[in-house]
C-alpha cells in the first residue's frame, strides 16, 4: 500500500505497489455494514466493496494508493484527468496551452467551482496547491513538483506554471494526486477532514470499516447520481464475495479472487466488468548479484516460466501477458511477448552454458496473495529449468519494504507496480532492481524532454531494451475485474488511474 | 412387634466381583445394632444398599424392607427413594470434613432437610426447628448464619447428625461417624448418636471396625468380613463368647490392655475388596481351617444371634470378662 | 545403657506460624502450634507422645527430626544441638534418626520399585546399597526377597507400613520415631505391625518415640508418655501410671473418653465417656 | 474481604506496572521503522528524521516511556503515527465491539456448555451422555473460522436468513446490529460452548463425587434436585476460572472470527497497527488488552470469593 | 487391572496414525506435494489423484501426508517449548519458599495476560514469520497453563510423607524433585501435553488463516484450508480434506488426553 518512490535524473516518479489498489495485505481487519440505509437497493446510495482501508485520509503525508482511490476525482479535483483510455482531459482547467519552449504552461480554470467550504476555487488556489506541494507535501511523489520553477496566477481563472526544463511527464503527474487542488483554508485537517471541490463530499470515516462520501451539491460539474456512496473495506476476498451475494454491496470494486468469480458470471443477477489496469506483476531480480550480471541467467529464467500456465493457475487466467514494463493502455504499448518465449530445452542449455545451474536463488515474497501463489509457480519452473529457488515470505508492507526495497537484500520478488508510466522509475540502479543500463537512461531522457512523437518512440525503445535485456520477468498485467449488481451503470472499464470515478457511476 | 428393617439375602456386586454376599439382617424398633468389620469387609455398602445410595457401576440385590414404606427399597427408582430417605431413613457418614456444601450456610443445610419432606410447614419454621436441633447437639445458635469450613470436623459431625435427625427417621444409618474424630470429641458426638435415637424412639444401625465403640453404643451386633456376616448376637454374647474364629482372632488382636508386648495376631493380610477366598471366606488366614473350609459354612443358629464357621470355638461356660457385662 | 547422654533431649521448643492477615490495623495473626516444649528421651527408651489432631505433636516430632526449624528453642540428639545446623552439617542425624509415617499410601513413591525405596537413604548416605542388604531388611520386617521387585500399589496397607520401617532401618540408626505408625490399619494388621516394632526395638536396641493419638495403644508400647494438649506437654509419665490415675484434668477427659471393650461389657454407655475419670460419673 | 481486595488490587497495579514495562520494551524491539513506513522507504534521510522527530522517537527510551505510561494514567493514548488521528477514542470503540462479540459468544457458550457439561457429567456413562461427549469433542476440534463459514455458507449464501458479514453499532440500528451478530456470536460460541462444556462436565463430574452431593442425597433430594441445588455453585468455580480465561484469550482470539465476518474489533485493529508499524497503536492496543484480561482475572478472583465463602479471609 | 478406556484407544489409534502418515511421507508420497502441474490443476478426486488436486495441479492427498509432518512439528515445539519452561518453573514454585513462589505465579499470569495469537503475531513481525517463530509464541503462551499444573501436582506430591522421608533421610531438595517429584508429575505433564498439542494445531491453523502461519511451499493443513478459500463454491472438497484432517488431529490429541487423563486421575479409580 505504500508506495516508495525513487530520486532519479528524470522527474520523480511514484511506484506503487499492487497491493496499493489491488489486492490486500495479509494483516486482518474488517469493514462492516455501517453504510446507514444498508438496504443496498436503495436507489440514492450505493456500496462498494474495496480492499485496502487507507490509513489516514492525508495523501500528502501518508503514503498508498487507497486514499486517492476514493478521494481524488471524487472529494478532490485536479487541473487535468485521464480519461478512460488514457488520454489527458479538462478537469478544474478548461483548456491549457504550452509555450513553444515547452516549458511554459498556462491553463484557464473553470469559473463556477467552489470547496466544501463553500471558498470558491480560483487560480490562486491552484498555486497554493502546487507550491504546498514542495512545501508541505512529505511522501515521496512530491518529488514530480520538482521540475516546477514557478506557479503565478495571471487572473482569477488564469494559471501560468513555468518548467525548469521541458517534461512530458509533469502534465502527466498533474492528473495524478500530485495535481489535487486544495483551498487555503482547508488544508488544516487534511488527515481527517478532507476539502475539495469534486462531486462528493467526505461524509464520515467509519474506521476499520467504511468511508461515507456524499453527493456536493454545489458541485460545479454534472451533479452524480447516487447521493450517498459507502465505501466498504473488505481484508478477507471470500468476505467481499459473500457480502455482494448477500447483498450487503452493490459493487466488488476490486476482485481479489479471481477464481471465485465463477459464481458470479453464472448468475445473471451480475455483471462481471474485465479490463486492463496499470499494474505489472513484476518478476523482480536483483541486478546486483552476481548471478544475475550474466544476461543468459536471465534470459533463461523469463524463458523458463511458462506465462500462460503461470497466469491460469495463479490468476484464474484473467490479466494480460505482457513482454515489458508497459501496460496497453499507454501510447507507445507493443506486445512484447514473442521476445522470450517459453522454451524449457533453451532456458536450461543458457543456464548451463552462463554456469547457473544447481544455484539456489532466494525467492523472497511479500505476503500478498497473489505473490504467494506466483511465487510457488515460478519455484517449480525454474526448477525445472535446472534452478534451486528458496522461498522466504516476507511481511508486508514492512518487513518486505525493509528487506527488499530498502536493502535490496534479495535475488528475486514477486510485486506488482501498478503506478502509471513506472517503467523508468522501477529500473534503474538506485531502485531495488538495482537495474544500471545507461542506454535505457538515454531513452528515457529523451522521451521526457522530446515532442510527443519523440516520446512515444522512445519509450517503445526502453521498453524493448527493458524486455531484450530481460531486467526482469513480466509476469503478467493485472485484470481491473469488477463485478456489480447487474443494474450499476458507468462502471470504469480499465483502471489506469488512481482514483476510482464515482461521478459517472448511475442505476 | 416387627422390625424396622428386614434386610434378606442382600448381594452387592460391581461388575465381575461380589462385595457383599448374601447378607441378612433386622433391625427392630428402638434397637441400637453394630455392624463390625474391617476394610473391605462390605459394611459401608451393605449400608448404602439400604438408603439406595450405591455408587455407580455397583448392583445390589435381595430384599430390603423398612416399616412404613410399601415396596422394597432395592430396585426402587429416585422418586420413591428420594421421599423414604431422610424421612424414614437417615444417614450419617465417616467423613465429616466433606459431608456438607462448603457454600450453603449451616441452617439453611439444616432447615433443606425438613423443608424437602415439608415436615414443616414453612421457612420459617423449618429455621426455627433448625435452631432448636442444633441446640440439641449442644451447638450455639450463631452457627445458622456459618459456613462449613468455620467449623471444626467434631461440630460438622454434630451438624450432620442434627440434619439426619431433623424429620425423626425411623431408622439412622451412622457410618464410622466417629473414626475421623477425636477420643475425646467421639465421645460426645456417641454420646448425642444415642440420645438422639433414644429420645426419638428410632432404630440405630452402627457401622464401625471400633470394637470397643460397638460395645458402648449398640445392644447387638453383627460381624461382617469378606461381604458376609460371619457371626451375630448380642453385644456381650459376642465379645465375651466368640464362636467364630474371626472374631475370636479380632478380639485377641485388639486386646492392648494385655500386660505381654507381643500382641496375639491374626496371620496375612486382609484382602483387597472382591477378592476373599470362596467358601468360608475367612478360611486364608484362619489357624483351624481344614480341606472342609473349601465349602461355604451354614449359619448355625436365628439370625440375630449366630454365627457360620465349620470349626466354630468351643462355647465359653463362664465369660472371660468379669460378670455383669452380657445384656441382651 | 551406661551412655549418660539423654537419646533427646528438647529444651523449650517454640513453634510458630505466621498465618495471613486477616485485617490491615491488626498484625498478621500466630498460630502456636508449639509452646515451650521441653522433654528427655533416654538412650534404649521407648516414649510415647500422646495427643488429638492439633495439639502440636507432628510439629514437635518434625523439629526433632531437623525437617522443620523451631521459632526458639533447642533440640539436643545424642549429645549434639541439631538446631540451625544447616543440611549438609546434620550427616549424623539422618544416619541416627529415622521416621515411620502414618499414611502407608502417602509414604512410599509410587513410582519407585521397594527395593530403590528402601535403599535410598543409603545411595543418599553413600553407603552401598548391596542387593543383600535389602534382602535382610525386607526379610526383618516379615516380607519376601521377591517384594524388592514390586511397586508399593502391589501391597496392603500392613505390607506398605512394613516397607516403611525397613526404610526406616535401613541405615542402621539408634533412634526411630514412629508417627501414628498403625492408625490407619485394620486392627488385625495392627497388632502385627505392633509386634514388629517392639521385636525390632528389642533386637537392634533402638530408641523409639511413638506418637499416637490414641493412648491405649501407646500405654501398649511405651514405657514413658507425654500428653500434648494444645502445643504444650501437660503431663509426663509412666504409661501405666498416667493412664491409671491421670493427674491434669485434660489427660483426664482423655483417659475417661478411650471407649474400651472392658468398659463396655461391663456396662458404661456413652454418658460414662464424657465424664472425668476419677470423679463420680 | 476487604483486605483480599486491597491484596488483589495490589497484585494489578503491580502487573499492571510490570505489563507496561513488557509491553513498551517489546515495541522497542519490533524492528522496522514507523517513520519510514509512513513516508515510504524511499522517502530521504532527512525527512526520516523529520518525521521521527515529530513521533518523539528520537528521545531517549525513558523519556518515551515516562510520557507514553502518564498520557495513559490520563487517558490519553496519543496520535497515531500514520493515521494522525487520536487513538484513544479509536481503541475505545473497537474494544466496544469487541467485548460486545465476545460477551455475546460467550452467552451462547454458557447456553450450550451448562445444560450439556451437565448432562454429560449426570450421564456420563449411558448413551445420551457419551453422544454429546463426541458432540462436544468434535465442536472442540473444529477451528472457530471454519466454524464461520460454515455458517456463512448455510445461513448467509444458501438460505439467505441472515447477512454474511458486517457490524452496526447497537446505537445505530439495534435490528440490524443484532442480524449481524447471530452469525458471529454463533461461531465463537459454539467453538467455545464445546471447550466450556468438556469443563463443566468435569466439574460437574467432581462435584457428583463429593460427599455433600450424598449427603443431600441422603435428605432425600433426587439426583437432579440434588445437583442443582447443591453442585452447581461449588462446580461453579472451577469453571469461572475457564470462563475468565477464555474471555481473556478471546479479546484477541476473536480476531480469526472478526476477519471472517467483517468486524471492526480490536483485533483487526491490532493486526493492522502491526503491519502498518503502527507502533504507538500497537503499543495503546496490547496494553489495552493486557489491561482488560488482567481486569478479568481480578474479577474472577473477587467473583471465587463471591463463589466460595471458604476464601473469605478473617470469617474464621 | 482397569478396562480400557475408549477415549485413550481412540486418541491412541489417531495420533498413530497421523504419526504414521508423518513418517510414511519421508519416504514415500503418491506425488511430489510441491509439485507444481497447471495442466492437471482443479482435478477431481480420481484414482490416480485420490483427493484430487488443488490450484496448483498438486495432488492434495500428498500435500495433507507431508503436511501432518507439519503439524506433528508446530505440536512438538509448541509442547516442547511448553514444557521445558513450564515444568521446570512448576516444580520451582511448588518447592520454594511462599513469596519466590508468588513472584513466579503472578508472573506467569502476566504471560497468560498475552494471550497466543498476539504472541505469535508479534514474534512473527520481530522474528519474521515462520512456522517456528509462531510455534515458540504459542509454546511460550501455553507455558502458564504448564507450570499452573505442574505446581499444583508437585505440591501434592511436596507434601506426601515420601518427600518427607526423603528429607528425612538426607536427600537434598533439588535431587527430591529430580527423584520423587518429576516421576510423579509425569502423568500430569503428558496429560497437559496432549491438550497443548491440540491446542498448537489450532493455533497453527488460525495463524495461517491470518497468514502468519507456515509460509509456502511447505505444505501446511492451515494453509490449505486458506488457499482453498477462494474454492469454498466451485471445489469445497479442497477445504473439506484439510479441514477434517485438522478435526481429526485435535480430535485425536484431545482424546489422548482425556483418556490419559481418565487413566491417571486418581478421583476416578472405585473408591471402595
Amino acid at each position: 500500500m505504500k508506495s516508495p518512490f525513487n530520486k532519479l535524473a528524470l522527474p520523480t516518479r511514484a511506484v506503487a505497489f499492487a497491493a496499493a489498489a489491488v489486492l490486500a495485505v495479509s494483516a486482518c481487519s474488517a469493514g462492516s455494514s455501517t453504510s446507514s440505509g444498508s438496504s443496498p437497493g436503495g436507489d440514492q446510495s450505493l456500496s462498494i466493496g474495496l480492499v485496502a482501508e487507507p490509513a489516514s485520509l492525508d495523501f500528502t503525508t501518508t503514503d498508498g494508493a487507497a486514499i486517492p482511490q476514493a478521494l481524488l476525482g471524487n472529494v478532490y479535483e485536479s487541473l487535468v484527468k485521464q480519461d478512460d483510455s488514457g488520454k489527458i482531459v479538462p478537469s478544474l482547467a478548461k483548456s491549457w496551452t504550452v509555450s513553444p519552449d515547452r516549458k511554459t504552461y498556462t491553463f484557464d480554470l473553470v469559473d463556477n467551482a467552489k470547496f466544501t467550504n463553500d471558498k470558491p476555487f480560483t487560480a490562486s488556489d491552484a498555486v497554493f496547491s502546487i507550491n504546498r506541494v514542495k512545501s508541505a507535501w512529505t511522501i515521496s511523489l512530491k518529488g514530480a513538483m520538482d521540475v516546477v520553477a514557478g506557479a503565478k496566477a495571471l487572473s482569477p481563472t488564469q494559471l501560468e506554471v513555468t518548467l525548469s526544463k521541458p517534461s512530458n511527464d509533469w502534465l502527466f503527474r498533474m492528473t495524478t494526486r500530485i495535481g489535487a487542488m486544495f483551498s487555503e483554508s482547508g488544508v488544516a485537517k487534511l488527515a481527517t477532514d478532507p476539502i475539495g471541490t469534486g462531486p462528493y463530499k467526505f461524509s464520515k470515516w467509519n474506521r476499520g470499516d467504511s468511508i461515507v462520501l456524499e453527493r456536493n451539491d454545489g458541485y460545479w460539474g454534472t451533479k452524480p447520481f447516487f447521493h450517498q456512496i459507502t465505501l466498504k473495506y473488505f481484508k478477507d476476498p471470500t468476505a467481499l464475495n459473500n457480502a455482494l451475494l448477500t447483498g450487503t454491496i452493490n459493487v466488488i470494486g476490486t476482485v481479489q479472487a479471481p477464481e471465485a468469480l465463477s459464481q458470479f458470471t453464472s448468475n445473471d443477477k451480475y455483471q462481471v466488468i474485465e479490463g486492463t489496469t496499470n499494474g505489472e506483476v513484476l518478476l523482480s531480480f536483483n541486478n546486483s548479484r552476481p548471478i544475475f550480471k550474466d544476461i543468459r541467467t536471465r534470459q533463461a529464467i523469463r524463458m523458463a516460466i511458462d506465462h500462460k500456465a503461470l497466469l491460469d493457475t495463479c490468476f484464474a487466467g484473467r490479466g494480460k501477458l505482457i513482454g515489458s514494463m508497459v501496460p496497453p493502455t499507454d501510447p507507445w504499448y507493443e506486445d512484447l511477448t514473442s521476445i522470450a518465449p517459453y522454451d524449457l530445452a533453451k532456458a536450461k542449455s543458457m543456464l548451463q552454458a552462463s554456469g547457473a545451474a544447481g544455484k539456489t536463488l532466494l525467492l523472497r515474497l511479500p505476503t500478498l496473495p497473489y505473490a504467494t501463489s506466483c511465487g510457488q509457480v515460478v519455484k517449480s519452473q525454474l526448477e525445472q529449468a535446472g534452478l534451486k529457488v528458496r522461498i522466504d515470505p516476507q511481511e508486508f508492507p514492512a518487513a518486505w519494504l525493509n528487506t527488499v526495497f530498502k536493502n535490496a537484500d534479495y535475488d528475486m520478488s514477486i510485486i506488482a507496480h501498478v503506478e502509471p508510466r513506472d517503467l523508468g522509475a522501477v529500473f534503474n540502479a538506485k531502485y531495488y532492481t538495482r537495474y544500471d543500463d545507461p542506454t535505457l537512461q538515454q531513452y528515457l531522457a529523451a522521451a521526457d524532454s522530446g515532442d510527443e512523437a519523440a516520446q512515444v518512440d522512445n519509450m517503445k525503445k526502453a521498453a524493448r531494451r527493458l524486455s531484450e535485456q530481460a531486467a526482469g520477468d513480466w509476469l503478467f498485467l493485472l485484470p481491473n475485474l469488477i463485478v456489480a449488481d447487474k443494474n450499476i451503470k458507468g462502471l470504469p472499464q480499465n483502471a489506469i488511474t488512481e482514483n476510482f470515478d464515482l461521478s459517472k457511476l448511475a442505476r | 412387634m416387627s422390625d424396622v428393617l428386614t434386610v434378606q439375602g442382600l448381594t452387592v456386586t460391581v461388575r465381575d466381583k461380589t462385595l457383599v454376599s448374601e447378607v441378612d439382617l433386622t433391625v427392630g424398633p428402638g434397637e441400637r445394632v453394630g455392624l463390625i468389620g474391617e476394610s473391605g469387609s462390605g459394611k459401608s455398602l451393605t449400608a448404602l444398599s439400604v438408603l439406595g445410595l450405591l455408587p455407580e457401576d455397583v448392583v445390589a440385590s435381595g430384599s430390603v424392607r423398612l416399616t412404613g414404606v410399601d415396596h422394597d427399597l432395592i430396585g426402587a427408582d429416585e422418586r420413591r427413594m428420594s421421599r423414604v430417605r431422610g424421612r424414614e431413613l437417615a444417614m450419617v457418614f465417616q467423613e465429616p470434613m466433606t459431608a456438607l456444601n462448603p457454600t450453603m450456610r449451616i441452617g439453611d443445610q439444616i432447615a433443606e432437610a425438613m423443608l424437602i419432606h415439608r415436615t414443616r410447614p414453612g421457612r420459617g419454621a423449618a429455621r426455627s426447628a433448625a435452631l432448636e436441633l442444633l441446640e440439641r447437639v449442644q451447638l450455639p445458635s450463631d452457627l445458622m448464619r456459618a459456613y462449613p469450613h468455620q467449623l471444626s470436623g467434631g461440630q460438622r459431625q454434630r451438624i450432620v447428625l442434627a440434619l439426619a435427625l431433623a424429620n425423626d427417621p425411623a431408622l439412622l444409618i451412622c457410618d464410622e461417624p466417629s473414626t475421623a474424630l477425636d477420643v475425646t470429641v467421639q465421645a460426645l458426638v456417641l454420646d448425642l448418636i444415642v440420645k438422639g435415637v433414644v429420645a426419638r424412639s428410632s432404630a440405630l444401625l452402627f457401622i464401625t471396625h471400633d470394637l470397643a465403640v460397638v460395645a458402648t453404643v449398640c445392644e447387638r451386633v453383627l460381624v461382617m468380613y469378606g461381604g458376609r456376616v460371619v457371626e451375630s448376637g448380642p453385644v456381650g454374647e459376642v465379645f465375651t463368647n466368640p464362636r467364630h474364629r474371626y472374631t475370636q482372632g479380632l478380639l485377641a488382636a485388639s486386646d492392648l490392655d494385655t500386660a505381654d508386648r507381643r500382641l496375639p495376631t491374626i496371620r496375612g493380610n486382609v484382602p483387597a475388596a472382591g477378592q476373599f477366598p470362596s467358601g468360608c471366606v475367612f478360611r486364608t488366614r484362619c489357624p483351624h481351617a481344614t480341606d472342609i473350609c473349601a465349602g461355604t459354612p451354614e449359619w448355625t443358629g436365628p439370625v440375630a444371634d449366630g454365627f457360620a464357621c465349620h470349626h466354630p470355638a468351643e462355647p465359653v461356660s463362664s465369660p472371660r470378662l468379669p460378670a455383669g457385662g452380657a445384656h441382651a | 545403657m551406661p551412655d549418660q547422654v539423654p537419646a533427646i533431649q528438647v529444651l523449650d521448643v517454640v513453634r510458630d506460624y505466621p498465618r495471613p492477615r486477616t485485617s490491615l490495623l491488626r498484625p498478621a495473626p500466630v498460630v502456636h502450634a508449639v509452646r515451650g516444649v521441653s522433654l528427655d528421651v533416654k538412650q534404649g527408651e521407648r516414649f510415647g507422645i500422646v495427643g488429638e489432631s492439633g495439639c502440636g505433636k507432628s510439629t514437635l516430632l518434625r523439629i526433632i527430626a531437623a525437617l522443620d526449624q523451631p521459632t526458639s528453642g533447642h533440640v539436643v540428639v545424642e549429645g549434639t544441638d541439631i538446631t540451625r545446623l544447616p543440611e549438609r552439617r546434620l550427616r549424623f542425624l539422618r544416619e541416627n534418626l529415622q521416621l515411620v509415617f502414618q499414611d502407608p499410601m502417602s509414604s512410599l513413591d509410587p513410582r519407585m520399585r521397594v527395593r530403590d525405596i528402601i535403599a535410598e537413604p543409603l545411595v543418599v548416605q553413600g553407603h552401598p546399597a548391596s542387593g543383600e542388604r535389602v534382602r535382610e531388611l525386607l526379610e526383618a520386617v516379615g516380607l519376601s526377597a521377591d517384594a524388592g521387585d514390586r511397586y508399593p500399589h502391589q501391597f496392603s496397607g500392613g505390607q506398605r507400613q512394613r516397607i516403611s520401617i525397613a526404610r526406616a532401618l535401613a541405615p542402621r540408626p539408634r533412634i526411630l520415631i514412629a508417627d501414628e505408625p498403625v492408625s490407619a490399619l485394620d486392627v488385625s494388621v495392627r497388632a502385627q505391625v505392633l509386634n514388629l516394632i517392639s521385636d525390632l526395638v528389642d533386637e537392634l536396641d533402638l530408641t523409639l518415640v511413638f506418637v499416637s493419638h490414641d493412648l491405649s495403644v501407646v500405654k501398649h508400647v511405651c514405657d514413658r508418655v507425654a500428653v500434648m494438649h494444645a502445643g504444650q506437654i501437660v503431663e509426663t509419665g509412666y504409661t501405666g501410671d498416667v493412664y491409671a490415675a491421670p493427674q491434669h484434668a485434660y489427660t483426664q477427659r482423655l483417659v475417661s473418653a478411650i471407649p474400651t471393650l472392658q468398659r463396655a461389657l461391663s456396662g458404661a454407655t456413652t454418658s460414662d465417656l464424657l465424664a472425668t475419670k476419677g470423679e463420680p460419673a | 474481604m476487604i483486605l483480599r481486595l486491597i491484596e488483589r488490587t495490589g497484585v494489578l497495579l503491580v502487573s499492571l506496572a510490570v505489563s507496561s514495562v513488557l509491553v513498551f520494551a517489546f515495541m522497542a524491539v519490533l524492528p522496522g521503522d514507523p517513520a519510514r513506513v509512513a513516508l515510504g522507504v524511499n522517502a530521504s534521510e532527512q525527512a526520516v528524521a523529520e518525521l521521527r522527530q515529530q513521533f518523539g522517537l528520537d528521545r531517549p527510551l525513558t523519556t518515551q516511556y515516562v510520557d507514553w505510561l502518564g498520557g495513559l494514567l490520563h487517558g490519553d493514548l496519543g496520535t497515531s503515527y500514520v493515521s494522525k488521528a487520536e487513538i484513544g477514542p479509536q481503541v475505545f470503540d473497537r474494544l466496544q465491539v469487541t467485548l460486545l462479540l465476545v460477551l455475546a459468544g460467550m452467552v451462547i457458550a454458557l447456553l450450550i456448555a451448562v445444560p450439556a457439561g451437565t448432562l454429560m457429567a449426570a450421564r456420563h456413562r449411558k448413551v445420551s451422555g457419551l453422544a454429546l461427549s463426541a458432540v462436544s469433542q468434535i465442536g472442540v476440534a473444529v477451528p472457530a473460522f471454519l466454524a464461520g463459514i460454515l455458517l456463512i455458507m448455510l445461513f448467509a449464501v444458501k438460505l439467505g436468513w441472515l447477512p454474511a458479514n458486517g457490524w452496526t453499532p447497537p446505537a445505530q440500528d439495534p435490528a440490524m446490529f443484532l442480524q449481524q451478530l447471530i452469525l458471529p456470536a454463533l461461531a465463537l460460541g459454539l467453538v467455545q460452548g464445546a471447550v466450556l462444556t468438556r469443563y463443566v462436565r468435569s466439574a460437574v463430574l467432581d462435584v457428583l463425587r463429593e460427599d455433600y452431593l450424598r449427603t443431600a442425597r441422603a435428605k432425600g433430594l433426587r439426583p437432579f434436585q440434588a445437583l442443582w441445588r447443591h453442585g452447581l455453585r461449588n462446580a461453579a468455580v472451577p469453571v469461572v476460572t475457564v470462563l475468565g480465561l477464555q474471555l481473556a484469550t478471546l479479546l484477541i482470539g476473536a480476531v480469526v472470527v472478526e476477519r471472517v465476518f467483517v468486524i471492526p474489533g480490536l483485533g483487526s485493529l491490532l493486526l493492522d497497527g502491526v503491519s502498518n508499524r503502527d507502533l504507538l497503536l500497537v503499543q495503546d492496543v496490547v496494553m489495552v488488552l493486557v489491561i482488560a484480561v488482567l481486569l478479568v482475572n481480578f474479577l474472577v478472583d473477587l467473583l471465587y470469593v463471591a463463589l466460595d465463602p471458604r476464601l473469605r479471609v478473617g470469617s474464621r | 487391572m482397569r478396562r480400557l478406556n475408549p477415549s485413550l484407544v481412540a486418541g491412541g489409534v489417531i495420533v498413530g496414525i497421523i504419526v504414521l502418515m508423518a513418517l510414511v511421507s519421508f519416504i514415500w508420497t503418491p506425488y511430489d506435494a510441491t509439485f507444481v502441474d497447471p495442466s492437471i490443476r482443479l482435478a477431481k478426486p480420481s484414482w490416480e489423484h485420490w483427493f484430487g488436486t488443488d490450484k496448483f495441479g498438486r495432488d492434495v492427498l500428498s500435500q495433507i501426508m507431508v503436511g501432518s509432518r507439519t503439524t506433528l512439528f508446530v505440536g512438538v515445539v509448541a509442547v516442547g517449548v511448553a514444557a521445558v519452561i513450564g515444568v521446570p518453573l512448576g516444580i520451582l514454585a511448588a518447592m520454594v519458599r511462599r513469596w519466590p513462589s508468588e513472584f513466579i505465579m503472578r508472573a506467569n499470569d502476566l504471560v497468560l495476560a498475552f494471550p497466543a495469537l498476539l504472541l505469535a503475531i508479534m514474534f512473527g513481525a520481530v522474528f519474521g514469520a515462520s512456522t517456528l517463530t509462531a510455534m515458540i509464541a504459542i509454546g511460550i503462551a501455553s507455558v502458564p497453563s504448564f507450570a499452573r499444573v505442574i505446581r499444583s501436582g508437585a505440591l501434592q506430591v511436596m507434601r506426601t510423607e515420601y518427600v518427607l522421608a526423603a528429607r528425612a533421610a538426607g536427600r537434598q531438595p533439588w535431587p527430591i524433585a529430580v527423584r520423587h517429584v518429576l516421576p510423579n508429575v509425569t502423568s500430569l505433564i503428558t496429560v497437559q501435553a496432549s491438550v497443548s498439542f491440540a491446542i498448537a494445531v489450532l493455533a497453527e491453523a488460525a495463524l495461517s488463516f491470518l497468514g502468519f502461519g507456515t509460509p509456502p511451499p511447505t505444505p501446511s493443513w492451515g494453509r490449505m484450508l486458506q488457499e482453498s478459500q477462494e474454492f469454498l463454491f466451485s471445489a469445497p472438497r479442497l477445504a473439506i480434506f484439510p479441514g477434517v484432517a485438522i478435526a481429526i488431529a485435535v480430535l485425536g490429541f484431545n482424546l489422548l488426553g482425556d483418556g490419559l487423563r481418565d487413566r491417571f486421575d486418581p478421583k476416578l479409580e472405585d473408591r471402595r
